[in-house]
């Protein structure tokens, strides 16, 4: 086996093996290297569900806006996994940096925010259970039929998107979504300010 | 010359390749990662323990004194004496602190700090990660720190330590803005986000290519170093932690090595700050008759000899001067600068370098105009008798 | 000007005195620090601190006559006298107890410029620092006694000008004396007595009575 | 950890004419009380100050002193007139060499003692000195207030401490110095030391322009320091606010114009007063009162006369001070200290102690205007106003 030495060789060099394709080996042809990375993506599923339990069961805000990091953190790992850098960078950038932060902000300036005899459930908790629950069907019901390019070895063949690429894509077929997103950063601004807003008859 | 430029490249592909003869290649990969990360895992806190010294060194001559010299040879071993200091002290935790997010916020701190170390190019060939989204990966990376400041002041359930989180969240996210679009123009001239590829594009004229010497590029360094500068929270932009203010700001709770936590993630920060304004702005590695990694480790130790020499001068500023520098110059310069480093890359030559220069000069002038309150008055002073 | 020009120009100044520390002398902006214990500045001789008792030659001549002034006028009140007395309850006239509390102390000097009889002095020794306040800080008489040639070593100009003034008065008085001596050898004409008060020494180890 | 808004409106209610908040203002906030001090890096020593914060604007601050009260003035009832000398050092411990002027002088007063001209003139050149040591040092601790970390103190200490070496030389101590005697000094100024005095006074004025290449034109400290604190000229007056404070205000008031005490009405010096009454200006006069004392340093040195150092009046109580004993009646002397008028007043029964003594603080007097200055600016604003002020907790407390 030889080692070429990169132009970025502190990366993990491109090993060249006997039975490679092209000179390259793939994960699947190293079983260690697979399952621990296997491994690292359900640990990151682990800590997006516990995270996400937590923020709802937190009584404290302040604690509940860390596990809402967590989750945030996690699914930035899970798009890192999956090879979409761009999106892992953007969702901890945007969300982490920016609108975590905001939260957290607007959380400060609530009063009453760590008071543990606030109350966790209320009338509306049973429609937002059926809610939750409709979403979660709708899910589920869109995971199982949409046709995931997991399956497709050729795309898992081919070199990752690139940011040129996704960048072309975002302001061509995609400038609608791309426009959402500053709406809801917009949206998390204003909302800081309307829950520190005391309401004026209250 | 070419040896000792590749020497720690061609160390590290000599040990990989003899342990490829006798471990399978999943385990090479592993090893490769894992020297890569025990370098930087030596090189954070080192930096740190050496920066606070070079940090005591400097200010003391600037201030006509001599510095820590008593422990060992020039000092040199005042960190460790300080470093065991810190191990030893009583950690004390507030009554009514919140245990766990006040444990915790210290360690929040350190992880980005020592994360961004991925994507800084030591030296040619020498990046522990040149991934395709580096500078993008350094700036959200190092925008977490902002929870983990809030987590410790918030936790610390000190009056000081939530006047100076509050300050640090304020600051922090408003120089996020300036410094991400500073870098906007360096990302559009070269069309990549990898560190790697931006250093090498500076490798024009015999390594002299660096992108400070454009209009643009010197508009975007000093927005860029200003925010870094910030970002880390440094005089002159030390509000989160001024001394004379609020004690010691977000810290004032914590002791022993959670102090020495928050300190070594200041200094860590501070000094891959600078090794990213040297790798952007002035050609990183990239210089002629050194070995690539002396250059840029020159480059970054002036970028922190700067940030020391603000320190060792300024006054502070007040927050809403800090929110105004940010907001009302620094980000509106960064915008224009944008169409400047534009204009420059699709105008000709002598058309380009008059044209961005007075662009630019314009747009400081009437930024300086718009902020007319915060200009020094001139005053005359009369006597009487 | 344009805006940041005075920051330039401050930051000039620092710099300057960054390069300063390595080229240039202390009196020239260089670097002011004097490394203390190794090196010290030059003491200077009217400098004050704590008081000291004086004896001239041996300890036992000590000048203090337990006239108890200088615990009068001390400010903060630091210093103790206890009058010595002999066998047959006589007071002398020398302490029994002399003591100076330092931490009391607050080294204003009145203590020295009360004294009629230039007993007592303020020294140059400041380096007392000790975790033992009874033991090392209230300073007894023997602690506090030193020699008339230390205080020659510290303070040359005022010692000096007070052993001229006191060689004086000796001198003034042995003159007297011996003027009365004669007087009396002349009235009692008993020139056996008078030559022994001639011979009597200077500075007896009684205190020699004032007139 | 923060208070309640009914606080809030129980500060709005005690300052009527001032409003921190816009009442259309839809946000609520809480405000939050904060203790400055009394251990805090820049309150100066052990000095309070209840801020009550809106965010980070102040809405209110009440100073509490007396953390380091000594009793000074009822230990000096119960000594000798010469014993409260070497205590005076030790009300503002920056400036011993002023205090011990104003209390030599309000004694001198009550007991009609002359002055012998050189120790006039030797009084005069130590006050000034201590002018110099007094200004450099505020403005250092001003601007280590600001956050210049320690750079302009250390500069400042560094000119200070050649100052302290010729008080040493003079009186034997450093700071203090406890020089200064009813009638007279301690003892006399050696040409030598005379000498020294002129080489720092010709070097000075190059320290002061490094100085203020240093911050004077920085921007940064423009903007701190540039109307924020204004204290306006009535308000100064009513509030009997003296020295720098006073000037920088606009007022025209130097004793040592008005009184002329000692020898100063030989010398040729002006009075620098500021424009606007803010920070900045509170900086800048001091600067310039420096250059005015190196004027009349200048003069004094070239004017002192040979001569007796002490009062002929005065010569049987050096050695026996405690019989001295002032006639009955009363006596008000005042000098202006680095800080302000500093005052003592004092009442004789003619017995060897003082019936009633008082100081006159001027730390004292200028910082009941605190809260009216720090009122609607920013926290960070109310330490440098704080450090404008240039108290000292020795005199403040007493």
């Amino acid at each position: 086996m030889r080692i070429a030495v990169s132009d970025a060789s502190f990366t993990p060099p491109r090993v060249q093996g006997r039975n490679t394709r092209k000179g390259l080996t793939t994960l699947s042809m190293m079983p260690p290297l697979e399952f621990i990375i296997k491994m690292g993506i359900y640990a990151l599923m682990t800590v997006c569900v516990a995270g996400a339990l937590l923020s709802v069961l937190f009584r404290n805000l302040f604690h509940a806006a860390l596990a809402l990091t967590g989750v945030l953190l996690g699914i930035a790992g899970i798009y890192l996994a999956l090879h979409a850098d761009f999106l892992a960078m953007i969702q901890v950038l945007i969300y982490v940096g920016a609108v975590m932060t905001l939260v957290i902000f607007a959380i400060m300036l609530t009063e009453r925010f760590g008071d543990a005899s606030l109350r966790q459930f209320n009338h509306q908790s049973w429609a937002a259970l059926g809610g939750g629950i409709l979403l979660l069907t709708f899910l589920v019901r869109m995971i199982q039929t949409t046709p995931w390019p997991v399956k497709n070895q050729a795309a898992l063949a081919s070199p990752a998107v690139t940011v040129v690429q996704l960048g072309e894509a975002l302001l061509g077929p995609y400038v609608f979504p791309f426009e959402i997103i500053s709406v809801i950063l917009i949206a998390a601004l204003i909302g800081a300010i309307v829950v520190a807003r005391k309401d004026l008859e209250a | 010359m070419e040896f000792m430029d590749q020497i720690f490249v061609n160390l590290k592909s000599t040990v990989l390749t003899l342990a490829g003869g006798f471990l399978p290649p999943w385990a090479v990969i592993l090893l490769c990662a894992a020297i890569s990360l025990g370098v930087i895992a030596v090189i954070g806190p080192v930096t740190m323990m050496y920066l606070t010294l070079i940090e005591r060194k400097v200010l003391a001559r600037m201030q006509n004194r001599i510095g820590p010299n008593r422990t060992g040879p020039w000092g040199l071993l005042q960190p460790l004496a300080d470093g065991i200091k810190m191990l030893t002290k009583e950690d004390i935790v507030p009554k009514n602190a919140d245990r766990i997010v006040h444990l915790v916020a210290p360690i929040l701190i350190v992880i980005p700090a020592l994360l961004v170390f991925a994507v800084i190019p030591f030296g040619k060939n020498m990046i522990p990660a040149d991934l395709s989204v580096g500078v993008l990966y350094f700036l959200s990376i190092s925008s977490t720190t902002t929870i983990a400041i809030f987590s410790a002041s918030w936790a610390s359930r000190n009056k000081y330590s939530l006047l100076g989180g509050m300050r640090a969240v304020a600051q922090m996210i408003s120089y996020e803005i300036p410094m991400v679009l500073s870098v906007v123009p360096i990302l559009l001239v070269t069309q990549s986000l990898s560190t790697g590829a931006i250093v090498r594009a500076q490798g024009a004229y015999g390594g002299w290519g660096w992108f400070v010497f454009t209009p643009w590029g010197f508009a975007a360094f000093i927005t860029f170093f200003l925010c870094a500068v910030a970002e880390c929270n440094r005089s002159p932009f030390d509000l989160p932690e001024a001394e004379s203010e609020i004690v010691a700001g977000f810290h004032t709770e914590y002791s022993g090595m959670k102090f020495a936590l928050f300190y070594m993630a200041e200094f860590m920060n501070a000094f891959t700050l600078s090794a990213l304004a040297a790798t952007l702005f002035l050609g990183g590695w990239q210089g002629p008759w050194l070995p690539s990694w002396a250059w840029f480790f020159i480059k970054t130790y002036a970028l922190i000899f700067i940030m020391l020499w603000f320190r060792g001068t300024l006054p502070r500023f007040r927050v809403d001067q800090m929110m105004n520098l940010a907001w009302k110059f620094l980000l509106p310069l960064s915008l224009i600068n944008i169409l400047v480093a534009g204009f420059w890359h699709f105008a000709n030559p002598p058309l380009a370098i008059g044209g961005s220069i007075a662009m630019l000069w314009a747009s400081g002038w009437i930024f300086t105009r718009l902020n007319r309150d915060y200009t020094p008055e001139k005053r005359t002073y009369l006597f009487g008798e | 000007m344009f805006f940041g020009s005075g920051v330039i120009k401050g930051m000039l100044v620092t710099l300057k005195a960054f390069a300063a520390s390595y080229f240039r002398g202390p009196d020239k902006g260089g670097i002011f620090t004097v490394q203390y214990p190794e090196q010290r500045l030059a003491e200077k001789e009217n400098f004050r601190n704590f008081p000291f008792l004086v004896y001239d030659k041996t300890p036992d001549n000590l000048r203090c006559v337990a006239c108890d002034i200088c615990a009068k006028e001390c400010p903060p009140k630091c210093i103790t006298i206890v009058r010595e007395f002999d066998k047959d309850n006589k007071p002398l006239k020398r302490p029994a107890v002399f003591s100076i509390d330092h931490t009391v102390c607050m080294n204003c000097g009145i203590c020295e410029e009360a004294c009629p009889f230039d007993a007592i002095f303020m020294d140059h020794n400041f380096e007392i620092a000790s975790t033992d306040r009874q033991g090392d800080l209230l300073l007894q008489k023997e602690a506090l006694l030193k020699s008339n040639d230390y205080f020659n070593k510290i303070r040359p100009t005022d010692a000096s000008a007070i052993d001229a003034k006191r060689a004086e008065a000796e001198a003034k008085k042995k003159a007297a004396e011996q003027a009365a001596a004669a007087k009396a050898a002349a009235a009692a004409a008993a020139p056996k007595l008078a030559a022994a008060a001639a011979d009597k020494p200077a500075v007896p180890t009684e205190p020699p009575k004032t007139v | 950890m923060t208070t309640r808004t009914n606080s809030l409106k129980t500060t709005m209610q005690t300052s009527k004419n001032y409003e921190v908040r816009d009442p259309q203002s839809s946000i609520e906030t809480q405000t939050l009380a904060i203790n400055v001090g009394p251990q805090h890096p820049s309150t100066h020593g052990v000095f309070r100050m209840n801020v009550v914060l809106d965010g980070e604007v102040v809405t209110s601050l009440k100073p509490v002193m007396g953390y380091l009260h000594r009793n000074h003035e009822q230990i000096a009832e119960n000594m000798s007139y010469a014993a409260s000398m070497p205590y005076t050092d030790r009300l503002d411990y920056f400036n011993s060499m002023t205090n011990n002027f104003g209390w030599a002088l309000t004694v001198e007063k009550l007991a009609a003692i002359d002055v012998p001209e050189r120790v006039e003139y030797v009084r005069v050149i130590m006050a000034e000195l201590t002018r110099l040591v007094n200004h450099v040092s505020a403005i250092g601790f001003l601007l280590n207030d600001l956050g210049a970390f320690f750079t302009p103190v250390l500069y400042a200490f560094r000119e200070r401490e050649k100052i302290l070496d010729i008080f040493e030389e003079v009186s034997g101590s450093r700071m203090m110095c406890n020089y200064f005697r009813f009638g007279g000094l301690r003892r006399d100024v050696t040409p030598a030391v005379l000498e020294k005095i002129r080489g720092i006074v010709n070097k000075f004025p190059a320290f002061l322009d490094e100085f203020e290449t240093l911050l004077t034109k920085n921007e940064i400290l423009c903007m701190r320091c540039q109307n924020v604190g204004i204290l306006p000229r009535d308000l100064a007056v009513n509030a009997s606010i003296t020295g720098p404070l006073l000037r920088a205000s606009g007022v025209n008031y130097d004793i040592r114009k008005v009184d002329g005490y000692s020898v100063y009405n030989r010398f040729e010096f002006k009075v620098p007063l500021g424009p606007k009454g803010d920070v900045y200006d509170r900086y800048y006069v001091r600067i310039l009162e420096m250059r005015e004392s190196l004027k009349i340093l200048d003069q004094a040195l070239k004017g002192i006369p040979a001569g007796e150092i002490m009062a002929k009046k005065m010569l049987p109580f050096v050695k026996s001070p405690r019989n001295f004993k002032p006639p009955v009646g009363e006596a008000y002397g005042r000098v202006e200290g680095p800080k302000g008028e500093l005052g003592f007043y004092v009442v004789s029964d003619g017995t060897a102690q003082p019936w009633r003594y008082h100081v006159r603080a001027p730390s004292f007097i200028n910082l009941t205007i605190l809260e009216d200055m720090c009122r609607g600016q920013k926290l960070a604003d109310a330490i440098v106003i704080l450090g404008s002020i240039d108290i000292v907790l020795g005199e403040v407390d007493r």
